[in-house]
């Protein structure tokens, strides 16, 4: 472990708005106040906090439809970003964007994406950025399993490669893509696809943040260093349904109240710091209550935040008309 | 007859042709759902329940899921249709289109013409489109207006849960790439449906409601909006003719020449992006060929040259409302 | 000023841009070519030599050759604008819009709407179309009119070697998705071209010649017939204006409906395929908006609604001819 | 070698065939005579043929750009072709198509494209309807190096796998894309990028006949039993440019000369049967005059064909308007 208290601390904290974040939001939708189609990270924080631990401003990532994590880990306002997912004028995104497409590029956030594999080549994009003005930044797609099969996905690996650029795919195996299993839907694995492409790659335990955390630092090292692109191949689990409102029958019955115990990232963590005496319970304790405060105040202040009016409808369509 | 929901009357549509002609298969992403997992089979039907009680009824033979792999699979439909399938291949969302839009346009669209009238591809696509349900600019566009524009598809479009099920069944049976769109704030709309198989035919605009002041032509859901302005309008003294042109590609010049002619003013509803879209593609069409019975200016109704905004307001903001059919029509109707 | 060909200006644009800005790189299929092979460097510069000579200038780190992966490139250059270089891709034959549209219409278009206003996206598309070299129906697409149906995009049709500098200096120079069109029977054209940068704005068309009894509006190589028609007419006192939009996307409404208001009389003669293009487009603006002026049926000169063919006699068939130009316009002339 | 002298003379008529076609393709563009676009296959013969010469009719092939190879190989009439190539009302899609769009169906040929990449997805298809109606058809997809790297390959390979299809790719690796390298181009190779789909593959000099008609007979079989997809690596290479008109300056000055003397297939496959004493010179040289004679009359047919007229432009669009 090459972590110090900060990052621990950090780290925790991450994991846990994220986690508190959406199991709000979960509850939230059930009121029927946030709208359209919202998808949950809860279950897979140790994945987009074990990586972008590493990252700065100057790196860049493209999420997924599965995008809160990443925009929490990667430093989104989490007060812009509930809003943002109720619609509301003060969101990240004006309420224009909604929770598939939240973004703040002004800290390396690329957006969440509606489409599945969107975000692959626009990595090989800011990794050529980062390459091409010298800026030391690398850039990182996350993608499901689902999204490891769509052409995009491969293409980008190639170019990557090919242009030897300072990118690195994640691919978040959390088992399903919809209802469809990734046992059945993508032959071969993450790991053996890479190697077609000559790029180095790790399968790792996405419920062990350490573990993640560890392969990270090579992978973004390597690129940092300019030794070029990267897979890691992410093995988690989500805890809800694919998107708000599934019932999940494709799942074993039992499935999630198992992971919750036995695989949960957050308990696994905090075991673990706990048990090497790095951090405290009263440490993580106030955490607990940091978070919980934020988030409260996120959705009051998301509930309570005006609409967009009509005068946003025509506006950012271009920078000039 | 029964009512049925536009979802129901899909799903007999596409239940009615696997029993009549085994060739008929259908593919998409979970439109069976549970490929591979421990929980139950057929465990989605589609993600909005359209293709539910398909797979146990023909089999996975017949009913194949996919990996997420729109190119692949889509090519595959077309590769299929052009050596012996009828398959049925579902693009989720229409929006999707931008990473398989080769395989229809330039591959399945185009063999009958590149190979000199050889090819017979039977290929269905049905997609889901249009706003309403939040889902933001990537997962709420119309798109129709890009399909139109393509020789060699053709394109459908149903308003109702009625027009859904004989559309579909010919669009099944017709020996060429048919694009099928079916509007997903739709699906729970009802209409009296027979229980038997009907074909609608290509090409044959439905006349909602005869009226002698303004004829509107209208797509989707945009036609119930503009059948119940129509409604409300007559009691002020206002008739239109409401035109449901049912099929855009290929499009029945001829009853939108004859109502303009009867009536001398014309208003479109388009729930697509305004530019290049239907409702210029109709307007065209009149201008060129009906102008001189022409008595006022054309009036589109569309959303504006944005994409889809997510916020509830803002969305309803930019679907054409019935006050703007309204306005629209009493503008030229004066 | 010295004749240039619409190659040679495009060359310029890029290189004037490139020692300008070193944010301004360039990437395509064989922009440069020879990538990793025993022979020359720079052995292309593109399929028709039109990048020739900048890798040299330039070097590899902003002359990028890129495999054959339109989507993983036209995503990347759309990734860097938005990262802060102004990226300038190749799409070879617009035709290929199919296996990369997703990256154009669902991602650069819509980050700044979807992302709230907060994204900047310089991107720059160059891709070549038109039919008239034999190049069949996979090659010789015009496609525009989707492009401009995009909210988000910017759509540039340059008509000859001068406007194609200009327009592609502006091009690169503006912060939004810019998709800009060179006609591919086009790059041997010459034209005054001068030797330094300058810019034509968007949205303001270029009228190429003025008459006072017939408007007609034409894009890109039409421009040209255009011309040649109307100069032949005004030998028989049937005097046009010419109007050349030059940007589809935004479009200059105004200068549009002025003339026609003028005139009274409008023709419009669009190389794309007939339905929902550019044509539509603008009898659409006309009708609704300049109605009361109108002498004369709309008349769209464009080609059939089918593929391209490959023969050379049906290819042109295919393609708009001075005599239909001219029919046209004696037509409503009349 | 399984192939009976049946076989053999079949083989070289058709490598032949292929040579004596392209060549001439060759001569009459420089006439200025052909309209359009056209990429010459010579060299490459024993891909096609030692390929095909497993196939039937119910079998299905999907070609590219440079398809004339594949075309004879599939059985495609070649004053057809020909006919075709010119623009004429007799060609095999009644001039419509073109060199890059030359097909028959009811000979499973499903086209040459002008898409690079265009074809696996469409095998996939026959694959499907082979495997649904039972025809016992296998369906098979050429791409080149430059096509192994667009996202259609990848999506096909794995769809192909995930739904165990009677489907085989062959790359056939001619070193370029147009002037670009596929030792550059291509990270990895289409053997590892098979591994990483689980599928089986096999490396082949493609020079020689008889070792790609052992590897292709392998996978045929595979796919016949219902064995599933396979990935063929053929190494092999172009005479002529990437397409008629290209200078070639991006390859060594005496590179094709070398080829045509040292690796020719034609030349390979004579002498080894020659060698083995199974065909006799005579027995070559009669193809060859028949070849040349075929092939004078497919042009001087070609040319004196009427061209297609104005009722031809609008037919052929739908089956039904
Ligand atoms: C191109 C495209 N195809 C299909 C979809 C619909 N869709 C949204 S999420 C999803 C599943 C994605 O699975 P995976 O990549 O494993 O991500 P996860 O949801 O498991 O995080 C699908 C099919 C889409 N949004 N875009
Ligand atoms: C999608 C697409 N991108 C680019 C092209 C232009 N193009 C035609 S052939 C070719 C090179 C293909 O190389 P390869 O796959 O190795 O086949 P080869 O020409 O060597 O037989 C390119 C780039 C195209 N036709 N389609
Ligand atoms: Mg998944
Ligand atoms: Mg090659």
């Amino acid at each position: 472990m090459q972590l110090n208290r900060d990052d621990l601390l950090k780290a925790y904290r991450q994991m846990k708005t994220i986690r508190v974040f959406e199991e709000r939001v979960h509850d939230e939708f059930a009121t029927g106040d946030i709208p359209g189609f919202v998808h949950l990270y809860a279950g897979e924080e140790a994945s987009a906090v074990g990586i972008c631990l590493h990252l700065n401003d100057n790196d860049y990532i493209a999420s997924t439809h599965r995008g809160h994590g990443h925009c929490i880990a990667k430093g989104c306002d989490v007060k812009g970003m509930m809003s943002e997912i109720f619609g509301r004028a003060d969101g990240l995104c004006g309420g224009k964007g909604g929770s598939m497409h939240i973004a703040d590029l002004s800290r390396g956030m690329m957006g969440a994406n509606g489409i599945v594999g969107g975000g692959p080549p626009l990595v090989c994009g800011a990794a050529l950025s980062a390459k091409t003005l010298g800026t030391g930044g690398v850039a990182i797609a996350f993608v499901g399993d689902g999204a490891s099969n769509q052409g995009t996905t491969f293409e980008a690996m190639n170019l990557a490669k090919v242009w030897d650029l300072p990118a690195i795919f994640v691919v978040e195996d959390n088992g399903y893509a919809e209802a469809t299993s990734s046992s059945w839907s993508v032959s071969g694995d993450a790991v053996k696809r890479a190697a077609g492409f000559d790029i180095p790659a790790q399968r790792v335990d996405g419920h062990d943040f350490f573990a993640v955390n560890e392969v990270a630092r090579e992978a973004i090292e390597r690129a940092r260093s300019g030794g070029g692109p990267s897979v890691l191949h992410v093995k988690l689990n989500r805890y809800f349904g694919h998107f708000e409102g599934d019932a999940m029958t494709y799942r074993a019955p039992d499935e999630t109240a198992k992971l919750r115990q036995e695989k949960d990232c957050l308990t696994l963590f905090r075991g673990r710091v706990s048990e090497a005496g790095l951090l405290e319970d009263a440490q993580f304790d106030e955490i607990d209550r940091d978070v919980d405060a934020l988030i409260d105040e996120a959705v009051s202040g998301a509930r309570a935040a005006p609409v967009p009016g009509a005068q946003d409808l025509l506006t950012d369509v271009y920078v000039s008309y | 007859m029964a009512k049925k929901s536009m979802r129901q009357a899909i799903n007999e549509a596409l239940a009615s042709e696997m029993r009549r002609d085994p060739r008929v298969v259908i593919m998409g992403e979970d439109i069976s759902g549970g490929m591979g997992a421990p929980g139950e089979d057929d465990a989605w039907g589609g993600p909005l329940g359209v293709t539910k009680g398909l797979m146990p009824e023909f089999g996975r033979g017949r009913v194949l899921d996919t990996p997420i792999t729109e190119s692949a699979f889509v090519g595959a439909a077309a590769g299929a249709a052009a050596s012996g399938l009828r398959p049925v291949a579902e693009l989720m969302f229409v929006d999707f289109m931008g990473v398989c839009f080769d395989q229809i346009f330039n591959q399945a669209a185009k063999f009958r013409y590149m190979f000199g009238g050889k090819a017979v591809t039977p290929l269905v696509i049905r997609t889901m489109f249009g706003a309403g349900l939040r889902a933001a600019s990537q997962h709420s566009q119309c798109l129709y207006p890009i399909f139109t524009h393509i020789p060699g598809l053709k394109v459908v479009i149903p308003s109702s849960a009625y027009e859904a099920k004989g559309l579909l069944i010919q669009a099944i049976r017709d020996d060429d790439p048919v694009i099928f769109f079916e509007h997903k704030a739709m699906y729970d709309d009802e209409a009296e449906v027979p229980d038997e198989a009907y074909t609608i035919p290509f090409g044959e605009a439905n006349i909602t409601r005869e009226g002698d002041n303004v004829t509107v032509v209208a797509f989707g859901r945009m036609v119930q909006l503009a059948n119940q302005v129509a409604d409300k309008l007559a009691k002020d003294g206002i008739e239109c003719t409401v035109i449901d042109p049912r099929t855009t590609s290929p499009l029945d010049e001829d009853t939108i020449l004859e109502e303009v002619e009867a009536t001398g003013r014309l208003v479109i509803v388009d729930e697509a992006s305004p530019r290049c879209n239907m409702a210029t593609d109709i307007s065209a069409l009149v201008a060129q060929r009906a102008f001189g019975a022409l008595k006022a200016p054309i009036r589109m109704v569309t959303p504006p040259h944005t994409p889809v905004p997510f916020a509830g307001d803002l969305e309803d903001l930019y679907i054409p409302k019935p006050e703007q059919i309204e306005a629209a029509i009493r503008e030229i109707a004066a």
